[in-house]
């Protein structure tokens, strides 16, 4: 499928630049897995980089502060999720002091494998292209399995984001230096770094820092949605195709986006953990923007520091156009995982009722997994889950393309979703 | 008169008929597959809405277990019990009627929006985006789950919350079991005085929430005779057992979250 | 059924309540094929009344002789009999609409309505009211398979039982009296037929619940 | 035209042209009743095939060998039905003993093959047009062939049929009735092939 | 401030129903202006009646059934277009509104309305139309000359569609009698390009319907350009076979389609009583496009046979 727009004009060529606000609200469960424990207490004061959620159960992280000053307030916000989570609230002093025994180990190519992982670990390492599935435990190959090959997901396919190509752009070398730690890690000898055939500049960029690095190659891909999904990139890169229901793992790849290579970089190099990351704001904002913005900044905060609003807002969406979650009002805080915050009008909010579908077929050809949508969506209405599951709903990715091809506008990929979550719900509910 | 002709039409038929009948008869014994009868008269009792609710796949399913003694006769909440007994010679009490009810009022502009969902129409999705439209995490999100779940057609979504049709609903719990919000609740058809809320926030919250949401004021548990509420999670319960219907606990309810349905017909409600 | 049903509601009940053609639905194949025009329709339910009442008041007869195992083997035969005897009448007295019937004269031995009226009727009643019962179901198909010919002979031809009604400018729809017009008619006089039942019960419904309320 | 044209035209005028729903009305009843599954239409579909094919073989055999002999053309009726009635038995029990979900899925249908009117009206075409053996069966197995063709393209429609929003009034026989009138003026497209 | 949200996705190609039906309209439009050209004001009538028949019906039945009126979706109009072009330009005035009932109500609404008729509404109404009234739809008693007629004066050859003969530039032109809006090829190919540069349909059906049937009419001995200028063959594969209702919606599905349809044409037209079996040819396809549906899916990721082979390979 091609966009006939993909967005990325306004924040294409607009550089990084830092932003730190005077509170932030940290949540405890921005990875997937259980939500962190909160371990200060209000009126504590805490310094850049200390712990202030342990980790709890086995895909637990750590969560640090990412400003320095007082924690004003221990408790639950809703946030994006169906429940309200755990946050903690800290008024910023700008003292921007680190928390003592931050240490690193230097050169990539020299530090010793086995600490790699433990170092993502207490980074407090997720995927930032927003699964935010925690990187330690992707990087742990289960037993009996292998991996020849890691590949870094620089397609950045979706719609209005840049934030991962402006860092392809401005810290190349970081995303490498990255790639070769997990590489070394896992003692693996390929390293693909994939990025879209719309990006020439981030190529020549990459090929750059990538000469002369041991086993990296830079991959280039048609600009096409949703080629930087997990399952389409390994088989863009290696032919290869994940099995029905299994991990990449199973065809011995692992997937990684850009920005958690420089992520991992950092936490291997200085030790210093994820406190940061790069979003885009576009949309009707005065001044869009590539931001390095603190986990946990207010998006309130962000949107005045982009100029606020330039029409009146109709929806907030984090992330793209095509996979984003809406906000349900401006006080809602920054995640690791969260790539682009996406301001629509309200004539481009709303959306239309669905009308029958006139069966034209768009949803089968735009289906990247060859899937039936326009048949499953009806079994999905009706509540018929063993139809639906017959009919492989279970392999949809979500991508959205269906929907957005569809002339009727029919809800699609929400009424897959619905309906995987009601397989999985039933599933537990039998256990 | 020739009677040839007609001796000759009957032997021709007999010998047709007999030859047939000595094959098929063969056959018979060759190919005899035993059913059980009652299986279809058993089914034919159950309404063939294939609701689940008995917890077979199916009414075949439940029929069949029904006559091979897998099953108790008042599996089905559709049916007549009694009915399916005196096909398999038993007899069977009819379970006390229960009925699905809605434990929440939050109608639209009675209850507090949030924000405007404007996506796919499921209660499920919707509850998924954000928290939900509502600002009461206990309250119906009125998009109608449950009414397509419903295979009595006792559902309908009326101004922003669900319905439910007493005289239709058997209590199968499907609709219970779809609800994200765990709003419906089987209660017996004849606890005629419910308290409609389950909002467990504080006063303050739940009444910014909602106009009609309980605030666990306590005049109701001060009011009844009987014992029979209590106020636990930040919402009174009604003890169905204790309660008398006496509806006094309605009359003095400052949110009108407690209805008594002897005064008012569900449909006004 | 009740035995104690009086006779005019067997009647009645066989033209409207249970109407073999609209109600029940039996007997589709000569429907279709005999509604070409009125004269073909009535002549056809004529046959198949003259065989349904004769094999009702039979079968009514030798209901207590008739072993349970075969009945359905002597009911056929007992039909077929009266089949070979309108046959033969027929092709005697009304050769022309014979002809134009066709194959559709013997079949009626396999028209359902008959085997069903025997099945579910004649075997478990007394014969004055297996009469009446065939009398009443046989008027209710006639008159069913009656108005679809009409309608189709109308449309199709522009005539009512072969009396031009249009006039000469009338240009006749011909699909309706070929195979197609068969199916549609049948379809939509039933669909009309259907949505009056519901009517009549949403009606009694709405009844029912003001008496409750 | 040589023999085998002849005969190949004469399976293509059964199948399609002089189909047993489309332009003889034969069959209606279990083409109506068992078309909601494709699966199931194709099963009741072959069991149909099966005993037509079966029955024109009989009856044709019964009719020379022993009606004409004897005299009793008139008795044709009666005893091609203890034919095929005995046929449909067997089928039965056969299908009952050999697949019994296909039993379950064919119901009350597979006793009805008997006054399934294709049955009985394909053993009496197959006299009154003069066929011999050959051609009888002939005429048997392709007709039977045409109904399991069109039994089936309309169980296909009316599984997709499901999904749409059909009025109340038109669901079950009316609208069957309708999509067959329809596919009937679809099939007229095939009238003059074979002939 | 008051936020609207949903679920993903946030943005929708700019193709709804509306410019879907829109596009196909104006495909449709080199076709009705030749039409009109060639067969003049009586055809523009002829046109119009069907139009608005068409969608006047679709008002009224969704009005009389309460259902939201969805004519502003111009599913309806593009109907009653085709169903126009479909008609010879003599046509009285009663028979596009006979037309229109049919494609509508019988077809379409009776169905549950778009979307769910498995028949082309169009087609079925001319085929209908086709047999109730043949000497009004077709040949020399209902077709009228193109107002620059050339070729030889009527019924004097044999050529199987009309009765009469033309070059084959005249065919290619639309200089010959025949339905209002098959006559014109290029207007036709016009509309083609049109439809495929929109991407409202892909190349699929209309390619693979008119080569299966290029194929077997050359097997069959006729002169293959004549038998595609001649009658609907065209305007059927681009306008009417690819209807996406009533058409497969995977691609191998649709080429089974599509060659099923050619295969019927040339039948129908070298062995069958009518002359003209393009109608019939896409009602049958139609007929079939359930049970291809049913039983043609697309492949799915991951379930490749020899994936477990590549794998060990690899590693």
């Amino acid at each position: 499928m091609h966009h006939q727009h993909e967005g990325k004009l306004p924040t294409r060529n607009i550089p990084i630049r830092d932003f730190v606000s005077d509170t932030v609200c940290i949540p405890m469960g921005m990875h997937l897995g259980a939500p962190s424990k909160p371990c200060v207490n209000k009126g504590d004061l805490v310094k850049l980089g200390q712990v202030i959620g342990e980790p709890v159960g086995g895909l637990g992280l750590p969560v640090h502060a990412s400003v320095s000053g007082e924690v004003v307030a221990v408790e639950e916000r809703q946030l994006l999720g169906a429940a309200p989570g755990m946050c903690v609230v800290i008024r910023n002093d700008f003292a921007d002091e680190w928390v003592e025994g931050i240490q690193g180990y230097g050169n990539v190519e020299t530090v010793d494998p086995a600490v790699v992982i433990p170092a993502i670990k207490a980074a407090g390492i997720c995927g930032m292209g927003g699964a935010s599935f925690p990187t330690h435990v992707k990087l742990s190959i289960p037993e009996g399995k292998t991996c020849d090959t890691i590949i870094l997901n620089g397609a950045e396919c979706e719609t209005f984001l840049t934030a991962d190509f402006r860092l392809m752009l401005e810290c190349p070398g970081k995303i490498v230096d990255g790639l070769r730690a997990v590489m070394r890690a896992l003692n693996v000898k390929r390293g693909v770094i994939a990025i879209e055939d719309n990006k020439p500049e981030a190529i020549e960029t990459m090929r750059k820092a990538a000469s002369g690095r041991e086993g990296v190659e830079i991959a280039i891909m048609r600009t096409k949605y949703p080629q930087g999904g997990e399952k389409q990139l390994i088989k863009a890169v290696t032919g290869r195709e994940v099995p029905s229901g299994k991990l990449p793992i199973e065809v011995h790849t692992i997937v990684m986006n850009v920005g958690t290579a420089a992520a991992v970089a950092d936490a291997v190099i200085d030790g210093r953990p994820l406190i940061d990351r790069i979003t885009t704001v576009t949309g009707c904002v005065q001044r869009p923007a590539n931001l390095r913005l603190r986990i946990g900044t207010i998006i309130g905060d962000v949107i005045g520091e982009c100029g606020g609003f330039s029409e009146e807002p109709g929806k907030i969406v984090f992330g793209g156009g095509m996979t984003g979650l809406c906000v349900p009002d401006t006080d809602v805080p920054m995640t690791k995982a969260n790539n682009g915050i996406v301001v629509y009008n309200v004539k481009d909010a709303r959306s239309v009722d669905e009308s029958p579908c006139i069966r034209c077929g768009r949803c089968v050809e735009a289906c990247p997994i060859g899937l039936d949508p326009y048949r499953i969506k009806h079994y999905c209405d009706k509540g018929d889950l063993e139809a639906a599951k017959q009919h492989h709903v279970l392999d949809c990715i979500l991508c959205g393309c269906c929907s957005y091809n569809c002339p009727a506008r029919r809800w699609l990929t929400a009424s897959f979703k619905n309906t995987k979550d009601a397989i999985a719900l039933e599933a537990r509910r039998k256990k | 008169m020739d009677w040839v002709p007609v001796i000759l039409a009957f032997s021709v038929l007999g010998v047709i008929g007999l030859v047939f009948g000595v094959v098929l008869s063969l056959a018979d014994k060759k190919l005899k597959v035993e059913t059980d009868p009652r299986i279809g008269q058993v089914r034919e009792v159950l309404g063939g809405a294939n609701c689940g609710a008995c917890g077979f796949a199916g009414c075949d399913a439940f029929a069949e277990a029904v006559v091979e003694g897998k099953a108790r006769p008042n599996g089905c909440p559709a049916a007549n019990a009694e009915a399916i007994g005196a096909i398999l010679g038993i007899s069977v009490e009819q379970g006390e009627k229960m009925v699905a009810r809605v434990i929440c009022q939050g109608h639209n502009g009675v209850a507090t929006e949030r924000y405007q969902y404007d996506g796919y129409k499921s209660c499920a999705t919707a509850a998924g985006v954000a928290g939900g439209p509502k600002a009461c995490r206990f309250a119906c999100i009125g998009l109608g789950d449950c009414e397509k779940v419903c295979a009595f057609g006792a559902i309908s979504m009326e101004n922003g919350i669900a319905k439910i049709d007493e005289n239709r609903c058997v209590a199968c719990g499907n609709c219970v079991d779809k609800c994200p919000r765990n709003v419906i609740r089987i209660t017996p058809a004849d606890a005629k005085v419910i308290v409609l809320c389950r909002n467990s926030d504080s006063g303050r919250v739940a009444r910014a929430a909602c106009m009609k949401a309980c605030i666990a004021c306590q005049r109701c548990v001060k009011t009844c005779k009987y014992g029979a509420i209590a106020v636990e999670n930040g919402f009174a319960r009604i003890d169905p057992e204790k309660c008398t219907r006496c509806g006094e606990c309605a009359k003095v309810c400052p949110c009108g979250c407690i209805v008594d349905y002897s005064v008012v017909t569900p449909r006004e409600a | 059924m009740p035995k104690n049903k009086s006779l005019s509601s067997v009647f009645m009940n066989g033209i409207i309540t249970e109407n073999p053609t609209l109600r029940l639905v039996l007997g589709t194949c000569p429907t279709i094929a005999s509604t070409t025009s009125a004269v073909n329709a009535v002549g056809m339910g004529a046959a198949a009344t003259f065989v349904l009442v004769g094999s009702n008041v039979v079968i009514s007869l030798l209901r207590n002789i008739i072993p349970d195992k075969v009945r359905i083997p002597a009911f056929i035969a007992v039909i077929c009999t009266f089949v070979t005897i309108v046959q033969m009448l027929m092709q005697a007295f009304f050769d022309e609409l014979y002809q134009s019937l066709g194959v559709f004269i013997p079949l009626i031995v396999v028209n359902c309505i008959i085997l069903a009226r025997a099945e579910a009727f004649a075997s478990k009643n007394g014969v004055l009211a297996s009469a009446v019962d065939g009398i009443g179901m046989g008027c209710g198909f006639t008159l069913a398979i009656t108005v679809i010919a009409i309608i189709r002979e109308i449309i199709g031809n522009g005539t009512v039982f072969g009396i031009n009604i249009f006039g000469a400018g009338y240009e006749p729809m011909l699909l309706m009296i070929l195979a197609p017009g068969g199916f549609l008619v049948f379809g939509g006089v039933l669909a009309i037929s259907n949505l009056i039942t519901e009517r009549v019960k949403a009606k009694k419904k709405d009844e029912k619940g003001v008496i409750h309320a | 035209m040589n023999e085998i044209g002849k005969i190949l035209l004469f399976m293509v005028s059964c199948v399609l042209t002089n189909n047993y729903i489309f332009s003889r009305f034969l069959g209606c009843c279990p083409f109506l009743g068992v078309s909601n599954k494709v699966e199931t239409a194709a099963g009741m579909g072959i069991a149909v095939t099966f005993v037509m094919a079966i029955a024109s073989l009989f009856t044709k055999l019964l009719y020379d060998l022993v009606l004409v002999p004897l005299q009793l053309e008139y008795l044709n009726t009666i005893s091609f039905i203890i034919v095929i009635a005995s046929l449909v038995q067997l089928v039965e029990m056969f299908i009952k003993k050999t697949s019994p979900s296909l039993y379950r899925a064919l119901g009350i249908y597979l006793p009805l093959i008997t006054t399934n009117c294709a049955v009985l009206g394909v053993t009496i075409l197959n006299i009154n047009s003069g066929y011999n053996l050959f051609y009888s069966i002939l005429n048997g197995t392709f007709g039977a062939l045409g109904f399991l063709l069109a039994i089936v393209l309309m169980a296909g429609v009316r599984e997709r049929l499901e999904t749409s929003k059909v009025p109340q009034c038109l669901k079950g026989f009316s609208g069957s009735l309708i999509i067959a009138g329809l596919m009937a003026v679809a099939f007229m497209g095939f009238s003059g092939l074979g002939n | 401030m008051k936020l609207y949200l949903s679920t993903a996705p946030h943005i929708r190609s700019e193709a709804d129903t509306h410019v879907l039906m829109r596009d196909v309209l104006i495909a449709l439009l080199p076709t009705t202006v030749a039409g009109i050209y060639y067969f003049g004001l009586s055809a523009a009538m002829v046109i119009a009646v069907s139009i608005v028949s068409c969608v006047l019906f679709e008002y009224l039945w969704q009005r009389m059934t309460k259902q939201p009126v969805r004519i502003y979706d111009l599913s309806a109009a593009v109907t009653g277009l085709i169903l126009g072009l479909n008609l010879p330009s003599t046509a009285p005035w009663w028979m596009p509104v006979v037309g229109a009932l049919l494609a509508i109500v019988i077809t379409k609404q009776l169905f549950g309305g778009i979307g769910d008729n498995f028949l082309n509404p169009a087609l079925l109404a001319r085929a209908v139309l086709l047999a109730s009234w043949p000497a009004r739809m077709t040949g020399a008693t209902a077709y009228a000359l193109p107002t620059c007629w050339s070729g030889a004066d009527a019924v004097t050859s044999a050529t199987p569609l009309a009765g009469y003969e033309a070059s084959t530039l005249d065919l290619f032109l639309g200089n010959i009698p025949g339905s209002i809006g098959e006559v014109c090829k290029a207007a036709i190919l016009l509309g083609l390009i049109y439809l495929l540069v929109r991407k409202v349909i892909t190349w699929r059906i209309p390619i693979t319907f008119l080569a299966v049937f290029a194929l077997l009419s050359a097997l069959v001995g006729q002169n293959v350009l004549d038998e595609l200028l001649m009658g609907g063959v065209l305007f059927g594969a681009v306008f009417m076979a690819t209807d996406y209702t009533t058409s497969p919606m995977n691609p191998r599905g649709q080429f089974i389609y599509a060659a099923l349809c050619g295969i019927l044409v040339c039948v129908i037209r070298n062995f069958g009583a009518y002359p003209e079996g393009v109608t019939y040819a896409i009602l049958i396809g139609n007929i079939v496009t359930p049970l291809i549906d049913k039983y043609d899916k697309p492949r799915l990721y991951g379930r490749l046979k020899e994936q477990k082979k590549e794998g060990t390979v690899n590693a």
